[in-house]
């Protein structure tokens, strides 16, 4: 039976290699640009995450571009959350509040002075999480470098977690998911929220979608870096400018800062 | 391994021959014996369509059990549940393609499994605990018990601790039927348990395990309370009244 | 629904995959068919909580290695009833649920307009593409 | 003393399985929605993003405390030894497990991965009072079991009293536990309160009173068992304390959070501006669940009809499953302050822009899941009842025992 | 109080199962039956010499007769939950009196010689030959189970251990091994017509008598007719009935009922027992030979209808069996069954309104009501099941103001046996017969402490002989037990038939004389 299987289609396994992105065959050149890139410049972990770095963005609010909403658009893309789509029947306002988001545009005016600010709001990742105190089955969790994820394969869909957030970040998958991409799994029935791209972090990428897009945009409103390493551009910028965190009462001590606000 | 499969092949036949004409010799003995007076433990249900409500009951739920003895209930009914989901839960080995509710009920026959060894657990317990069982039970009752703990716990291992190949064990099973022997993975604690479960098989009939056929066959339980509606005349009973 | 005789459940591995031309899987095979779960359960604690990505037993490596495909170059969902894994979980009854959320074809990341371009060029069009599952068909 | 003679309830078998094909209809009913829900996914329930918790919920917390407020009936029989209450015991055990199933079975159902129930009994997150209350329900659960058992048992007995105790500690616990699920979420403003969970505390004894006192009519009133005036006297007053127990914290609740600054836009919100929940707040907590109730009850005349009585029971019920929806639903409505001092004008997401509430209307497949809850209680009660000796024969007014708190210890060492 | 030759156990609040005692009522056994009593019957006269392998061979037969024996030998599985429901277990403390027990004491027997296990392995199953040893076992301890069937209520297959002493009693017969009581008992009827023995004519004497008492006690004529060709209905009644106290009282009461309802009734002295031994020793050939008795006496005093007096092991019969042993009753009215009990009829004329009561006759007692087991357990009343428990309980409703239940687990088909039913109303089975009725005077003893009950009332000849034996053992008095007719005819207020006028008038000028 073995040898019926070895025989094997010669055509297909060269550009199957290049999925891999293991072996840069004749084939795989052609293919390259847009695929390998990624994954060839990705060194991925071998060793536990730990705590000697804290990731945390920082967001100013003075360069977040009323309009725009490049970040947005990025982190639907890079984590597969515009493949959801709408249910048959579903009115579409509906739709609008029971889809998933990891990250949203806000645009507030101050009452007393009438000054207009845009900023993109996502998980804070909080020091003190309350969705990882509540939750009952521990799916919710803080990654030792700061990361506060959803462990998919332990969460319940119980939905306590999004009552205890502050920031309204998280979201529950209403809907069966189909065509999802290999680095982000998402199904039904469970809740989940921007993980600062950990997948990304995980193959040593410098930075997320957000910024990435930001950058691209040119307005660079977001930093991304280590909070715990002092000569890190984050921490940098942090010492430079005011900034503060978004329900400061609750000291949270949340991972993502913003400036401006 | 060659001998093991034809050592277990052999078995399963031999085993499946023996539960199967011994069941059929006990329950045609059963039909064929009259039961010459009405005998229903009442207050019963007067009609048939109540015998088959009560009957049901019994089966189902151990409903006189239930009125006998509260732990030996608990106990006994988790058991043969545990047992019922855990044998529906078996039947992915002997069918292809595997019946949608057999599918439905995979997840369920574990915990069954888990029931089902707290219950005989419990109802062993009882067998040293309790003066009065004490007193009646025979070497053979706590063998049986045994005997199905052993296949429940070598079951539960294999299912959480050694991983045996489930897809051999059904191929092997399968080809049963069309005498084609496939081989049958040598992993001790599957064979342990098929042996007891060979076993198990063999002794059925001719043992305490009958009690599943004779409760069908129960007079005080399956008749309807009517005699003086309806005349009830044992075949050897009517010899007398032609005397 | 397909009818598996006894004599061919042997061997799951799917013609035209990569497996299929190689001499054994991440773990001997007999290994494998009893322990798979136990792997991958362990990886996806490592992975997800502690960011470990290079253990071998990751189950979009199973997937890469494990799928094949059809006519078009299209690879087929790993978790069909005809599929490696969903062939075998069918036959032994056992719910696969792992691809309500993984995907059961390697799918990358997007690909953007010049890069389906060159694909297409080099004649790789409809394989590529199909790495979003269809969704660019 | 005299002996108190319990015994199943034996109405007619076609009058009890038509109750119960009935009960199995709305469970069967609740089962099919479930399943509907459970294919589709959520999205077809009115729950979102913002409010995350529904009907569902609604019926389960009613359904979880006032099975902890049905158990008080036993406690007051045997922790604060009014011997009165003594014969009413085993009901209020055997209500207390039913409905506890009843609304644990509604939360099960509603999860978004339910065939993970396994998962949330091998892992447990301890900061999290929602892991707790896991260990509360079951514990709950096996606790008034035994305590059933010291009831029922002559062997059990000598425990009645220690094992009383314990369920009404434990059941304390328990209803603080289930308000403490709201109370520990600072995010949400409405929760933010310690009267919280004393308020649910005395929420689940007028709950599980009014609920346990139909039942008892009901059963009685089927099988023709007297029920005697000086004990539904007794039973009604006890209710028309809870009910104002109830109203008395609503004030305070209101008032404290009136008078610290932080939660004024809350208060004028839920009281004045909030569309259906200041209704359901006025209409549905305030009057329907309290004034009416304590006017029937203490009306000189109506109190003493057992229609009447019902009607309140009824309406106490009716009172609180509104008093739930507004804590439970209009909380999470109410758009969190993120940016205080500041307005939303836009949001990609439901952040009530310009202070706009978050939608939820409630679906049928939910209200359906919902009574599906109460039915399996009902269905627990019904066969509990009719197969073991729960009610008592008569509670007639020779029989009960005469209330007086100086009895001697040895009335109780001997449960009937 | 009678003197006792063994300890009368203590009551106590609650029946407490005992720990086993083994052997502790190893010596209890009635009397040996004498060959003159076997053989009328068609057994042996004495042991015979090859009684194993003739046992053997009965066993066999029986088993081939029998479904109920051969699947309760088979199914037991020995899950103990009837261990603690025999009443004389609960009395003994003798583990051979718990039904599984009992049971055993013949299984034993079976596997060894019917079923491959005890024959290869008997050790393992407890399989043993039928030794001289086991026959003694035998012969004391299925003379120790009265047949209730409390048991079979709880065993999860319903095995009824009564069916096994049964066949054990037949077997033991068939061998020569029989019981005095029975055995002597079931000769008489075949001799005289019933188990007193009493003659026609001395019955009719009897109930001449009858007659004349009751007419003094209410000035009424209450007719007590006996072998009345013609008559509606034919009154098969325990022979106890005839004299003994409280039985009497019962047959009292049911003349009175006749009487009020207006129908033509009659006794006959050839069917003048209602209670049929056969039963007892398991015998279908002997039970049916004495149920034939009232088939023969139906046809001769041509009546329409069969009424069956107050007796639990003769309803059982008659309710359940007479059909089979006496059938077909096509010769009767077909509008009523066959046969009735006579609480049935009663209860009928009460729901009708034909009968008046005056309750406060009885109000010089507080009621309880004992279920005797063969009706509870075996038969029925009405036409829905468990009318035998709410039929004579509405009627004492009818006619008493005070009644109260035992308490809920030892009333209904969960009743305790009186303690003497099953053939076992021997005085050399006394101290079996004290120690078995302890369960029911458990409960009824609790009623009397807690609700004042001064009396109990049945329907069956053996539970008020046992009762008013035993009674005084425990320090109660024997005449607390009563017949529940006793009670209907105390209360009914009799209609004046035409013909009293004038024994009236004869009456009045006796009185007259008397007191001048
Ligand atoms: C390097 C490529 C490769 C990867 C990655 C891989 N496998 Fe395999 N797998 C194979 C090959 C090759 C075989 C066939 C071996 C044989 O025929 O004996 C195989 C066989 C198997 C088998 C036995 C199938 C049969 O029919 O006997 C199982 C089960 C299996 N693999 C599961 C997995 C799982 C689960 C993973 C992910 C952890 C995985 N494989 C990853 C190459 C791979
Ligand atoms: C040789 C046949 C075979 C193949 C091929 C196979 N499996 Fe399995 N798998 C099994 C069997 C058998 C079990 C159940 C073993 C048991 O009883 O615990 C199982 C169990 C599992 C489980 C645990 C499920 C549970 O509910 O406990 C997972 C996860 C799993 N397999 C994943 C995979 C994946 C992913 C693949 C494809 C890459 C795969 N399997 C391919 C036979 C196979
Ligand atoms: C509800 C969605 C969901 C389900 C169902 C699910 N997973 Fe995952 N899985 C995820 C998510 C999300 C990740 C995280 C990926 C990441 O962080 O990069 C993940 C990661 C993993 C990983 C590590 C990543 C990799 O590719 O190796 C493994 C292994 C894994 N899952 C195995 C399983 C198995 C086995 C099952 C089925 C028993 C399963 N998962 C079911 C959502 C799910
Ligand atoms: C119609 C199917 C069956 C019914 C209604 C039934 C019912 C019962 C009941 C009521 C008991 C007594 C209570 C107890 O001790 O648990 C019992 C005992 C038992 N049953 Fe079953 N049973 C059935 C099938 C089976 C089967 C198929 C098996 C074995 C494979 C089995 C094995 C046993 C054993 C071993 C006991 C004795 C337990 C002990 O020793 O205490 N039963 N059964
Ligand atoms: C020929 C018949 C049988 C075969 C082939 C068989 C085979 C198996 C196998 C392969 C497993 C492991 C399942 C896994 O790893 O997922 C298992 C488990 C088990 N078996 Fe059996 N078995 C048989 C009969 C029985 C019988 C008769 C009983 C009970 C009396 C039993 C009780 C169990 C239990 C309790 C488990 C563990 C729970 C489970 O996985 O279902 N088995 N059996
Ligand atoms: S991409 Fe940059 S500028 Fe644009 S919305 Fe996001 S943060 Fe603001
Ligand atoms: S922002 Fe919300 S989801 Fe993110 S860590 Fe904080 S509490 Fe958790
Ligand atoms: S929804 Fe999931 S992650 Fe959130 S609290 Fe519940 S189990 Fe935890
Ligand atoms: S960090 Fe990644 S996941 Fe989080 S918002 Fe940005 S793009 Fe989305
Ligand atoms: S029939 Fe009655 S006396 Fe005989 S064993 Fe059963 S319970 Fe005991
Ligand atoms: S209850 Fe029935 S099965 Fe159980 S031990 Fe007694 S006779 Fe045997």
């Amino acid at each position: 039976m073995k040898d019926e299987n070895k025989a094997i289609d010669d055509a297909v396994d060269p550009s199957r290699r290049a999925f891999m992105g293991v072996a840069a065959g004749v084939t795989a050149a052609v293919v390259a640009p847009g695929v390998l890139l990624h994954a060839v410049s990705a060194a991925p972990r071998s060793e536990a995450v730990t705590a000697d770095v804290r990731w945390g963005l920082l967001i100013d609010t003075a360069k977040c571009v009323d309009g725009c909403s490049a970040c947005v658009t990025a982190c639907d893309q890079e984590n597969g959350l515009d493949l959801q789509s709408k249910p048959e029947g579903q009115p579409p306002l509906k739709w609008e509040s029971q889809k998933a988001a990891w990250i949203r545009k806000v645009k507030l005016q101050d009452n007393q002075t009438g000054r207009v600010t845009t900023l993109p709001m996502m998980c804070q990742h909080c020091e003190h999480p309350p969705c990882v105190d509540v939750c009952p089955t521990g799916a919710s969790f803080k990654r030792a470098d700061g990361i506060v994820m959803v462990d998919r394969h332990l969460c319940i869909g119980c939905r306590y977690c999004m009552m205890a957030c502050p920031y309204k970040a998280r979201s529950f998958i209403h809907e069966e998911m189909h065509g999802q991409l290999t680095a982000v799994p998402r199904g039904k029935g469970c809740v989940e929220s921007c993980n600062l791209c950990v997948h990304r972090r995980d193959f040593g990428e410098p930075s997320t979608a957000c910024v990435d897009a930001c950058a691209a945009e040119g307005h660079q409103a977001i930093v991304f870096g280590d909070l715990k390493d002092p000569a890190s551009p984050i921490s940098q910028l942090l010492k430079e400018m005011p900034s503060r965190q978004i329900r400061e009462d609750l000291s949270l001590n949340t991972g993502v800062r913003y400036s401006g606000v | 391994m060659a001998f093991l499969t034809n050592f277990y092949v052999f078995l399963f036949y031999f085993a499946a021959l023996v539960l199967v004409t011994g069941l059929i010799f006990k329950i045609a003995q059963y039909t064929m014996t009259p039961a010459p007076l009405k005998i229903p433990t009442t207050p019963a249900p007067t009609t048939t369509h109540g015998v088959v409500l009560r009957m049901t009951r019994e089966v189902v739920l151990f409903e006189s059990l239930f009125r006998g003895n509260k732990w030996t209930w608990i106990f006994g009914w988790m058991f043969h549940f545990g047992l019922l989901l855990v044998t529906l839960r078996h039947l992915r080995y002997f069918m292809e393609p595997v019946w949608f509710p057999i599918q439905l009920v995979q997840p369920f026959g574990i915990y069954g499994g888990m029931a089902m060894i707290v219950g005989l657990g419990g109802l062993w317990a009882r067998r040293f605990l309790v003066d009065r069982v004490r007193y009646i039970s025979s070497p053979s009752d706590h063998l049986i018990l045994a005997l199905l703990i052993l296949i429940g716990c070598s079951g539960l291992l294999m299912k959480f601790v050694f991983h045996t190949d489930v897809v051999e064990i059904k191929a092997f099973f399968l080809g049963l039927y069309s005498y084609d022997i496939q081989p049958l993975p040598a992993d001790p604690l599957l064979l342990l348990h098929l042996f007891l479960v060979a076993v198990l098989m063999i002794v059925f009939p001719y043992s305490k395990l009958l009690h599943a056929p004779g409760l069908f066959f129960s007079p005080t339980r399956n008749q309807a309370d009517n005699p003086r509606e309806v005349r009830h005349l044992a075949p050897w009973a009517k010899q007398l009244e032609q005397k | 629904v397909q009818t598996v005789q006894a004599e061919d459940v042997k061997r799951y591995v799917v013609e035209g995959s990569r497996a299929a031309g190689l001499e054994s899987c991440v773990e001997p095979t007999e290994r494998m068919r009893r322990q798979h779960m136990e792997f991958i359960k362990h990886q996806r604690i490592a992975t997800v909580h502690e960011g470990i990505r290079t253990e071998k037993y990751s189950l979009s490596g199973c997937v890469d290695c494990h799928i094949s495909y059809d006519q078009e170059r299209v690879p087929r969902p790993i978790n069909d009833p005809d599929q490696f894994c969903g062939a075998c979980h069918a036959f032994a009854a056992i719910d696969l649920n792992c691809f309500d959320c993984h995907a059961a074809v390697p799918n990358g990341a997007r690909l953007d307009a010049t890069a389906i371009a060159a694909h297409r060029a080099a004649g790789v069009g409809p394989l590529v593409q199909s790495r979003r599952d269809g969704e660019d068909r | 003393m005299k002996r108190i003679v319990y015994r199943e309830w034996r109405i007619p078998p076609a009058r009890y399985w038509g109750i119960l094909g009935i009960l199995a209809a709305v469970a069967g009913t609740a089962v099919l929605a479930f399943g509907y829900m459970e294919h589709t996914g959520h999205w077809v329930t009115g729950m979102n993003n913002s409010v995350v918790w529904g009907t569902p919920h609604v019926f389960a917390v009613f359904l979880i405390i006032a099975a902890s407020g049905a158990l008080n009936i036993a406690s007051i029989g045997t922790v604060f030894h009014k011997p009165i209450y003594k014969p009413l015991g085993r009901l209020s055990g055997l209500l207390a497990v039913a409905l506890l199933m009843g609304g644990l079975l509604v939360l099960v159902m509603d999860l978004g991965r339910p065939e993970r129930l396994i998962v949330a009994m091998t892992h447990y997150n301890f900061s999290s009072i929602f892991a707790w209350n896991i260990f509360l329900y079951t514990g709950f659960m096996v606790i008034v079991i035994a305590y059933l058992w010291t009831m029922a048992d002559r062997q059990g007995g000598p425990f009645n009293h220690p094992v009383g105790i314990l369920a009404f500690l434990w059941r304390l616990a328990l209803t603080t536990g289930t308000g403490a699920i709201f109370g520990f979420l600072v995010a949400r403003q409405a929760y933010d309160a310690a009267i919280l969970a004393p308020m649910f505390v005395i929420m689940s004894f007028a709950y599980g009173l009014a609920v346990f006192m139909l039942v008892l009519m009901f059963t009685f009133r089927d099988e023709g068992r007297p029920i005697g005036p000086k004990i539904m006297r007794r039973l009604k007053n006890l209710l028309g304390v809870f009910v104002a127990g109830v109203l008395y914290f609503t004030l305070v609740y209101h008032l404290t959070n009136l008078y610290g600054a932080k939660h004024d836009d809350l208060e004028h919100w839920l009281l004045l501006s909030g569309g259906i929940y200041t209704f359901l707040f006025w209409i549905g907590w305030v009057l329907i669940g309290g004034l009416l109730p304590l006017g029937i009850l203490y009306h000189p005349e109506l109190s003493k009809d057992r229609n009447w009585i019902v009607a309140a029971c009824a309406l106490v019920i009716l009172g609180g499953l509104a008093t739930l929806y507004v804590i439970i639903i209009g909380s999470q409505a109410y758009p969190i302050q993120m940016f205080p001092g500041q307005t939303i004008l836009e949001s990609g997401f439901l952040d009530g822009v310009n202070g706009q509430p978050g939608p939820y209307n409630p679906t049928i497949p939910e209200v359906l899941l919902g009574l599906g809850g109460v039915a399996v209680a009902s269905i627990i009660t019904v066969v509990g009842v009719r197969v073991l000796q729960f009610l008592p024969e008569s509670l007639a007014d020779d029989v009960v025992p005469i209330d007086e708190e100086t009895l001697s210890e040895e009335a109780f060492a001997k449960p009937a | 109080m009678a003197k006792a030759t063994f300890v009368v156990p203590e009551l106590t609040q609650y029946t407490e199962v005992p720990a086993v005692t083994s052997g502790a009522m190893a010596h209890s056994l009635p009397f040996v039956s004498k060959p003159e009593f076997q053989e009328p019957l068609g057994f042996p006269g004495e042991l015979v010499d090859d009684w194993q392998a003739k046992a053997i061979d009965k066993m066999d037969d029986l088993l081939g007769k029998y479904r109920s024996l051969r699947v309760y030998l088979d199914s037991c599985v020995k899950c103990g939950a009837c261990t603690d429901k025999c009443h004389y277990y609960l009395g003994t403390s003798d583990p051979k009196n718990m039904p599984v027990g009992r049971q055993d004491l013949m299984r034993k027997v079976y596997r060894r010689y019917f079923t491959l296990a005890g024959r290869f392995f008997p050790k393992l199953v407890g399989a043993e030959d039928f030794t001289k040893e086991v026959l003694d076992d035998w012969y004391s301890y299925f003379h120790q189970c009265s047949q209730c069937r409390r048991c079979s209520v709880f065993c999860p297959y319903g095995i009824d251990t009564a069916e096994i002493s049964m066949a054990a009693r037949e077997i033991m017969d068939s061998i020569g091994v029989g019981q005095k009581y029975c055995n002597e008992i079931i000769a008489k009827v075949y001799k005289i017509g019933n188990n007193l023995g009493l003659p026609g004519p001395a019955l009719a004497d009897t109930l001449e008598g009858l007659e004349e008492d009751v007419f003094d006690d209410t000035g009424v004529k209450v007719r007590f007719p006996i072998d009345e060709e013609g008559a509606e209905i034919l009154l098969v009644t325990p022979s106890a009935d005839f004299f003994a106290e409280p039985h009497v009282d019962g047959l009292i009461g049911y003349g009175k009922v006749f009487h009020e309802a207006g129908i033509s009734w009659t006794l006959s002295s050839h069917a003048s027992e209602a209670a049929n031994f056969g039963m007892f020793i398991g015998s279908y050939e002997n039970m049916r030979r004495v149920s034939q008795r009232i088939r023969e006496a139906a046809i001769k005093l041509k009546v329409k209808r069969i009424i069956f007096g107050e007796c639990g092991h003769a309803w059982r019969v008659a309710y359940s069996f007479l059909n089979t042993l006496a059938g077909p009753w096509d010769f009767l009215d077909p509008r009523y069954p066959v046969p009735q009990h006579i609480c049935e009829f009663t209860h009928d004329l009460i729901q009708r309104g034909k009968l008046t009561f005056d309750k406060s006759e009885n109000d010089d007692k507080v009621l309880t009501y004992h279920d005797s087991c063969n009706v509870a357990r075996a038969s029925r009343m009405g036409d829905v099941p468990g009318g035998q428990f709410d039929i004579p309980r509405d009627i004492i409703r009818a006619v008493c103001n005070h009644f109260y239940d035992m308490d809920e687990d030892t009333i209904r088909d969960r009743t305790f046996c009186c303690g003497g039913g099953g053939g076992l109303l021997t005085d050399d089975l006394m101290e079996l017969r004290v120690k078995g009725a302890k369960p029911r005077l458990d409960a009824l003893n609790n009623v009397i402490q807690e609700k004042g009950v001064t009396h109990m009332a049945a329907i069956c000849a053996i539970c008020k002989t046992q009762f008013s034996k035993v009674l005084p053992y425990y320090g109660m008095e024997m005449d607390q037990i009563i017949s529940l007719h006793q009670l209907v005819g105390d209360a009914i207020v009799l209609t004046p038939g035409p013909d009293d006028d004038a024994e009236d008038d004869d009456l009045d000028d006796e009185d007259d004389l008397n007191e001048e």
